[in-house]
């Protein structure tokens, strides 16, 4: 009994610890915001109300654990960027903006636990997010049962908006538009028509695959063969040395920078592949490619979502992204503009629904806000001008195709081209 | 003499140092802010009285002969051999009396502490100062936590206006911390044997009008938590400012968790009775207080619950390491995912065509899709038993470990069957008569508090059979068989169905759970079910204490629901945990609650000593008596 | 014979015949299926032969991989009867270590130097990933195993599960979470052609170091002292220490000898893949694992023949049999099961006797 | 008297030893009966092909008129065959009362889900099992023992505690391998007079395997005797005493360098 109590007391001295721990809030957010949800609490249902001092709070779901740590690293430093580019321009009649940050592990559990997360947190407007299509999943029922909208910067799979969810958008350009675009750019402007096609087993990159081997396959190109890989395998020799043998003239990869990358390299020592060229997609548009590509990306296509973003707009970006994080932004993954122009849009239609009551707080109405998102029609964004439509398509520009030359992308054909 | 006592103290402080730079690294002291400092030293406090506490106790059991009752001056704990070496005076302060030689131990660990953090704090800060990066992830934690550790505002560190009066102050406070801890340790006077082998806090608190004061206090403390939870429920109460949604998490776990000691505490018979009772009314009563993001969390851990109590089977009764668990719980997931789901594969559609049923509209509801997930996932597990029934220990983990990927990988590459790496999408929600839940509790219950409703009775139905199994002539063979399986086998023990039992038995419970988990989550992907699935839910058993349903509730709390309180850490997550779960099994590595029949293994009480594996711990898991856990000991009354 | 106390193992053999009858037929089953499946469909597909010699350099190149990985699984488990799963993490640590040597080295410029410098610095390299990894074995060792040497069985399997994670997430917070590629060297980027086959001279390099330090390793633990010491303990730890061997000592350098030849993997991986991460050491490290199994956990000849099987299997298979290259775990683990149904202790595995099992 | 258990040239070999070599043997019916030779004899693995560890070559083994050979050692064990081991083998966590009730198994037979929900009939069933279980505990003399945890009994108890559990299957045969070893005088005379209540008053018939030749010459109405896999000498105590190739084989061929059919050589 005693040995018991004294396990007992051990037990509540931790949990007291950890208690103290997780208790305050992070020093790091500024003063002004204490207790918002004792100010802010929705008094009135459907509508969230911000006590004047207060903080709109916006949640975002990134892949900061789980398969590709990298790209949601990377978007997150997007979505904070955007969010102090928000409140140094004053926020929104005086309220600032909060970025609440959930790892979703690029995984739907995880995206439900962080859906769950935000739907109980009545003070969350909107959310930005998530990274990967599973997670994103994982956020669409909860989400729009809670009626909180979300925009999301990097999910790419074509079911993730559907007339049934109007909750649900997304910066980025669904898979099925540049999986079209890359088949035909390979059909007819290379004029290649026996490819093989690999994917990383992702729901990303195999979507995008199939996508690209029947647009191939309506172009009457011939797809030589059709494989999987995993993501974090480094050693596709033997998969590459299968491909070979049926020699085809290109290879496609659906998947992410990594495995692009290595695959291109390995390409290179595979008899049969020596000559054949190799095509990637948007999530390989990194400097991570080319860095694990070597001297194999030389002459290498990738095809990536862009707009027609202004010049200045990206180089201001890009400065401040290397001054806050010390690193390139291209250096960890694609989308983080993609996740700067998703809260600025989340924040675009905040502005465009709030209003000051009486007694100074700030109202948001979550169903205006859902179809103020619907309805936002020409926002300069970094990738361009964004337009949603009815089915919370986003997307802005359209898709690019680079060459690798001299260890830097350089475009050949594509949207802003013609 | 006095060397070694310094060598000691110095590499407590050391091993502080480490501690501390971790709690540092994962950003405690920016979240304590301004406190930071006498916080630490507290924390710091309670690490070096563990630590004195078991080198005290570390030299007694070296040298039994020389215990201290009644000598004078000469505590032989300190009287290593050598008595050629020098006697000097700090030698002969250490020998004088054990209290002041550990006091004195204390403060010298607390100074090398203390010393080192100013040492790097200084650097931090200075580096800090100088505009330099050390990590895109690290400089935004670090200058912080060095602020709040140095004792300044946040702001401040970047100019590294750090004076030296700080540094003098924390190395002081931390000295002291040291120093007040090894005042404990020797606390029990000039016997220091008592003292080391009790500790001071069970000391103090195990005497007989106190002790019972700390039962009642045990005992209470779930409902005085549950109604703390109910409280700051209601709208307009706060506590502890912005987290309180994360804070009231971790009160419901740890009110769950603490249920369970309370009713190891309760005396056996009416007084259990009607603290399980109450109990049970306060955990069903929560899924209605508590809200949206709590209850998901709540319903993951009761799923891994089922899953914990299905594996516990298998291995912790059957004594089969099964590392391919999730195989069965992708089973139920899955069959339940293609019998309510839109998606329907080109196979099954063809299948149900030729049955004249229409393949376009969700099958089954969730209970009557319940039988087949779970007859799917047992068939599973005795197809899986029979190609492993010969193999034993770690050829069949890996097997199982196999054979839990390749599920995995077919459900990621049969593509017409399972959708792939796309998932299964829109799986239906479990409804009661048609209704909605929220319809059937008017309102009361969210969409998560119905899972985490269903997940406590599922769970609660799949711990009652198993602790009945468990409780009956199968449950016997299977411990025999965990003993000796060619023994077993020649005293009658039909090894092939006893085995093929668990493998199935554990499966179904494992089937009921993935189904679960699938309207959890109402979208599932291949993903759902790697690897690490086993090994949380392997994990949490051994964690809770392998063999006792009580203590896999306490596993699956700590396991499944702790990392969802640390949310806040972020990219530490995932660390902390690690680092917990090694610490775990280090220091207590019979699990949180026992099973009753671990407890043998140090019964006889020359072994129930401080040796290097469990040191004073070990002496908490040998001791235990009495009834494990309470469903346990209902059981074993009723028999009798 | 007939008075020492039955082996558990071979008085259960017998004794359940017809179940080992059907476990056989079953085996046999799908051998038959698979032959067929090859003869059919793989060799059909009319690969030459060049592309059968090329995937089985490349299962070699693997394997060899895999056996230096699967020799410190196969090493601790024969001395503590525990599996280290960190073990993967622990090769990790030598290839990240060996990736700041390599930057380390490329600045000043030693990779464009003679032959002569390339070589010591490219040696240097793998020295100081193996150094790391040995600071790390011995350091799992002493603070995650140790103390739980007494514990039951799955006790240290669960720590070391943590400290695989740990040691994860550790050097995703420490080094980022961007992979780190690897620069070859001029001298040993490219490799030999030999009509349609192309071997890599970092796939040359892997094969023939892996064979040398395993044969090293060979001779360490059949011919020196410090072996019998070794062989000593795996035999029966309190016996040993009672002749005069410090068991301590032993194990702590069992986790040297596996930790270094995992490093000198993870450096050599690094050259030949070229890109090293957080997570590069779990999937191997479970290969690793399942190839040591394969050979029967605890012997060494077997886990580096187990290891040359697993990778030619993973190479080959998919092709040989005709299916997607996915599936090429699918069939290692499946060869897996196949094995252990004909011999359950692997196929080097000695019969343990319960005592140590 | 009719034959209980009958051998006829059972033979088991491994590898290239043959452990027992054509072995005939007839133990009649509530017998006690000896089997005793040097070390490496094949007495265990005699008693092993007897229950189904091993799997004999060659031979045929009756019990009761049916053939043994290929049944799996619980279908052995439910004909009737109970046994215990020289090491002994305990289930070591389970205390002693559970020991003899896993000894029972195979005599319950309420079904597992009358096990979950606790029939009337299973209940009973349990009851009934731990009274017999005691009931077998308190035969051997362990009387008060029932919760101890088996590997903490002394020595000379934890045997007893074998041959309770073996009585738990209620067999007709029970192979004793080594009773008595390591006991001290008085245990040895405990358990012999065990083995005679066991014939006299449960009827049951016993075959021992036992070293001590005290024991053996006082307990036994027929001894076989093995050497190198081979029956050598069989009858009462007196005749086995008396032959010439049972000496050979316990003192060496030297003694007896008369005898010119000497032992096969393995």
């Amino acid at each position: 009994m005693t040995k018991q109590l004294r396990f007992f007391s051990l037990f509540l001295v931790a949990a007291l610890m950890l208690a103290a721990c997780v208790a305050p809030q992070p020093a790091a957010e500024a003063p002004a915001e204490e207790a918002p949800m004792e100010e802010a609490a929705a008094d009135m249902s459907g509508k969230v109300v911000i006590a004047s001092g207060g903080v709109i709070r916006i949640g975002g779901s990134f892949a900061l654990t789980g398969p590709i740590p990298d790209p949601g690293l990377n978007i997150r430093h997007g979505a904070e960027l955007a969010i102090d580019d928000l409140n140094a321009m004053g926020g929104l009649e005086g309220f600032m903006f909060e970025l609440v940050a959930e790892d979703g592990a690029c995984d739907g559990t995880q995206g439900t636990n962080v859906g769950n997360k935000f739907a109980a947190d009545e003070t969350i407007v909107a959310v930005t997010g998530g990274t990967c299509s599973g997670e994103t999943f994982g956020l669409v029922p909860i989400l729009q049962e809670a009626r909180i909208p979300f925009v999301s910067p990097s999910a790419t799979n074509p079911d993730i908006t559907s007339a049934d969810c109007d909750v649900c958008n997304r910066v980025a350009l669904s898979d099925a538009l540049q999986g079209a675009i890359d088949a035909d750019f390979v059909v007819n402007n290379l004029g290649l028509t026996k490819v093989a096609v690999v994917h990383d087993n992702s729901d990303y990159g195999k979507g995008l695959s199939e996508i690209f081997q029947s647009g191939v396959a309506a172009l009457d190109g011939e797809v030589s063969s059709f494989e999987g890989v995993q993501v974090g395998d480094t050693d596709f020799r033997a998969m590459l040395a299968r491909v070979g043998a049926d020699g085809p003239q290109l290879i496609f990869f659906g998947g992410y920078s990594t495995e692009a990358g290595l695959i291109a390299q390995q390409m290179t020592e595979t008899p049969g592949l020596e000559e054949t060229a190799f095509m990637s997609v948007d999530g390989a548009y990194t400097q991570q490619y080319l860095e694990a590509a070597g001297d194999a990306a030389e002459g290498t296509y990738i095809s990536f979502v862009a707009g027609a973003d202004s010049e200045e707009m990206n180089a201001e970006f890009d400065a401040k992204y290397m001054e806050k994080y010390g690193v390139s932004p291209d250096d960890l993954g694609p989308f983080h503009s993609q996740s700067y122009d998703s809260v600025k849009l989340i924040a675009a239609a905040i502005k465009a629904v709030a209003s000051v009551d009486d007694s100074g707080n700030l109202v948001i109405d979550r169903e205006e806000l859902i179809s103020a998102i619907r309805s936002v029609d020409a926002f300069e964004g970094l990738t361009g001008t964004i337009k949603c439509d009815g089915i919370g398509e986003c997307g802005a520009g359209g898709v690019q195709i680079f060459q690798v030359a001299e260890g830097g992308f350089s475009q050949v054909s594509g949207f802003g081209m013609e | 003499m006095a060397l070694q006592s310094a060598a000691g103290a110095i590499r407590t402080g050391l091993v502080g140092f480490a501690f501390l730079s971790y709690l540092i690294l994962i950003g405690i002291p920016g979240r304590i802010g301004g406190s930071a400092l006498p916080v630490l030293a507290l924390i710091s406090a309670l690490f070096f009285w563990l630590n004195l506490r078991r080198e005290a106790a570390h030299h007694l059991a070296r040298n039994p002969e020389q215990g201290l009752e009644g000598d004078e001056g000469k505590p032989g704990w300190e009287i290593g051999a050598n008595a050629d070496s020098d006697r000097s005076y700090l030698h002969a302060l250490l020998t004088a009396r054990p209290g002041t030689a550990l006091a004195l131990r204390g403060l010298l660990a607390g100074l090398t502490t203390g010393l080192l953090i100013a040492i790097v704090s200084g650097i931090f800060a200075a580096a800090m100062g100088n505009g330099v990066a050390i990590q895109p992830v690290l400089d935004k934690i670090v200058p912080i936590n060095v602020a709040a550790l140095i004792g300044v505002s946040p702001g401040q560190i970047v100019q590294a206006e750090v004076s030296f009066i700080r540094f003098l102050l924390q190395i002081l406070l931390f000295a002291g911390a040291g120093t007040l801890a090894g005042l404990a340790v020797s606390a029990g006077g000039s016997n220091l044997t008592t003292a080391a082998r009790s500790g001071f806090l069970a000391a103090h608190v195990s005497g007989p009008t106190l002790g019972s004061v700390g039962r009642f206090a045990g005992i209470a403390l779930p409902f005085v938590l549950l109604a703390y939870i109910a409280w700051i429920g209601l709208p307009g109460v706060t506590a502890f400012g912005t987290n309180e949604g994360t804070v009231r998490l971790l009160l419901t776990l740890i009110a769950t968790g603490s249920g369970l000691f309370a009713l190891r505490l309760s005396r056996p018979g009416r007084e259990q009775r009607i603290v399980a009772v109450l109990l049970g009314i306060g955990v069903v009563s929560m899924p209605f207080i508590l809200d949206q993001f709590q209850n998901s969390v709540m319903g993951l851990v009761f799923i891994f619950v089922m899953m914990g109590l299905g594996l516990n089977i298998v291995v912790g009764y059957a004594g089969l390491l099964d590392l391919g668990y999730v195989a069965f719980f992708a089973i139920g997931a899955y069959t339940y995912a293609f019998l309510s789901a839109p998606f329907s594969s080109p196979y099954i559609s063809g299948l149900l065509i030729l049955m004249g049923i229409s393949p376009d509209s969700p099958l089954l509801g969730y209970w009557m899709a319940l039988p087949v997930a779970m007859l799917t996932a047992a068939i599973g597990g005795v197809l899986l038993g029979i190609p492993v029934l010969r193999l034993r220990g770690d050829y069949l983990a890996i097997v199982t470990l196999g054979f839990g990927e390749i599920i995995r990988l077919f459900m990621l590459n049969l593509g017409e069957l399972t959708n792939g790496p796309r998932g299964i999408l829109e799986i239906s929600q479990p409804a009661l008569f048609g209704m909605s839940p929220a319809g059937v509790t008017f309102g009361l219950l969210s969409s998560q508090g119905w899972i985490f409703l269903l997940a406590l009775i599922s769970s609660a139905l799949v711990a009652f059979v198993a602790i009945r199994l468990n409780d009956s002539r199968l449950g016997r063979a299977w411990f025999a068989m965990q003993e000796d399986e060619d023994v077993a086998e020649a005293t009658g023990v039909h090894l092939v169905r006893t085995k093929l039992l668990a493998f199935a038995i554990g499966a179904t419970f494992a089937g009921m759970a993935g189904q679960l988990y699938a309207a959890r989550q109402i979208n599932i992907f291949p993903e759902n079910f790697t690897l690490f699935v086993s090994i949380d839910a392997l994990a949490l058993i051994i964690v809770g204490g392998i063999g006792s349903p009580a203590g896999i509730v306490l596993g699956a709390l700590a396991l499944k629901g702790l990392p969802e309180v640390l949310r806040g850490v972020d990219e530490y997550r995932i660390v902390t945990f690690a680092a917990l779960l090694v610490i775990m099994m280090i220091v207590r590595p019979a699990g949180i609650l026992p099973s009753a029949r671990r407890r043998t293994q140090g019964t006889d009480p020359d072994e129930a000593g401080f040796d290097d594996s469990g040191e004073l711990m070990e002496g908490l898991v040998s001791g235990e008596q009495g009834a494990a856990s309470p469903e346990l000991a209902n059981g074993e009354e009723e028999v009798r | 014979m007939t008075s020492r106390p039955v082996t558990a193992r071979a008085a259960g053999t017998d004794g359940r015949a017809a179940l080992k009858h059907f476990t056989r037929a079953f085996g046999a089953a799908i051998v038959i299926l698979v032959v067929w499946r090859v003869t059919t469909v793989g060799l059909a597909e009319g690969y030459p032969a060049s592309f059968w010699i090329s995937q089985a350099l490349n299962g070699l190149v693997l394997g060899g991989v895999y056996a230096l990985v699967a020799l410190g699984y196969t090493l601790v488990y024969g001395i503590l009867f525990m599996i280290n799963f960190a073990h993967g993490e622990v090769m990790m640590i030598g290839g990240i270590t060996g990736y700041f040597a390599l930057q380390f080295a490329l600045a000043r410029g030693w990779m464009e130097g003679p032959w002569a410098i390339v070589v010591i610095a490219l040696l240097t390299i793998m020295v100081i990933g193996m150094a790391a990894s040995v600071l790390i074995g011995v350091a799992l060792e002493r603070l995650a195993y140790r103390p739980l040497r007494q514990a039951p069985r799955l006790v240290p399997l669960i720590s070391a599960i943590g400290a695989s994670l740990f040691l994860q997430y550790s050097v995703l917070l420490i080094f980022g979470v961007s992979p780190h590629s690897y620069r070859k060297p001029a001298l040993i980027s490219g490799g030999l052609r030999l009509g349609d086959v192309f071997i890599p001279y970092t796939g040359a390099i892997i094969f023939i170091t892996s064979i040398l330090l395993m044969l090293a390793l060979y001779f360490i633990i059949q011919r020196t002292k410090l072996g019998r010491a070794m062989r000593a303990v795996a035999e029966d730890r309190a016996t040993a220490s009672l002749m005069g061997v410090d068991v301590n000592a032993v194990i702590v350098v069992t986790f040297m000898l596996g930790s270094a030849l995992a490093g000198a993997a993870g450096v050599m991986l690094g050259f030949h893949n070229t890109v090293v991460k957080f997570n590069s050491g779990f999937i191997p490290g479970l290969k690793a694992f399942t190839a040591a199994v394969l050979g029967g956990i605890g012997n060494i000849p077997g886990a580096m023949f187990g290891a040359l099987i697993l990778g030619l299997i993973e190479a080959i298979g998919p092709s040989a049999l005709g299916i997607p290259t996915e599936y090429k775990d699918v069939i290692a683990f499946s060869l897996l099961v196949l094995i252990l149904i004909f011999r359950p202790t692997g196929l080097f595995g000695e019969v343990l006797s319960e005592k140590k099992a | 008297m009719t034959a209980l258990l009958s051998l006829q040239r059972v033979t088991k070999v491994f590898g290239g030893l043959t452990a027992v070599d054509n072995v005939d043997l007839e133990i009649a019916e509530r017998s006690i009966t000896s089997l005793i030779g040097p070390n490496g004899a094949g007495k265990t693995t005699l008693f092993n092909c007897l229950t189904g560890l091993h799997r004999p070559e060659v031979g045929e083994i009756l019990f009761d008129g049916s053939s043994l050979i290929g049944l799996r050692p619980d279908e052995i064990t439910d004909r009737g065959v109970a046994r215990t081991y020289q090491n002994i083998r305990l289930f070591g966590r389970m205390t002693a009362l559970e020991n003899v009730l896993v000894g029972q198994h195979l005599r319950l037979h309420a079904s597992h889900w009358s096990a979950v929900l606790r029939t009337r009939r299973q209940q009973e069933e349990e009851h009934a099992a731990r009274e017999s279980a005691r009931a077998l505990l308190s035969f051997v003399g362990l009387h008060g023992r029932e919760e101890v945890v088996s590997t903490n009994l002394p020595y000379g108890d934890q045997r007893l505690l074998e041959v309770a559990r073996a009585l738990g299957s209620q067999p007709r045969l029970l192979l004793l391998d080594e009773p008595a070893a390591g006991m001290n005088p008085s245990e040895t005379d405990r358990m012999m007079e065990l083995v005679h209540r066991l014939r006299d008053e449960k009827g049951i018939t016993i075959f021992l395997i036992e070293h001590d030749m005290k024991v053996v010459m006082s307990i036994s109405e027929s001894v076989a005797v093995l050497d190198y896999g081979e029956k050598i000498a069989e009858g009462t105590p007196e005749e086995v005493r008396a032959d010439a190739r049972v000496v050979e084989a316990y003192l060496g061929p030297e003694v007896a360098v008369q005898e010119t059919a000497g032992p096969a050589s393995a």
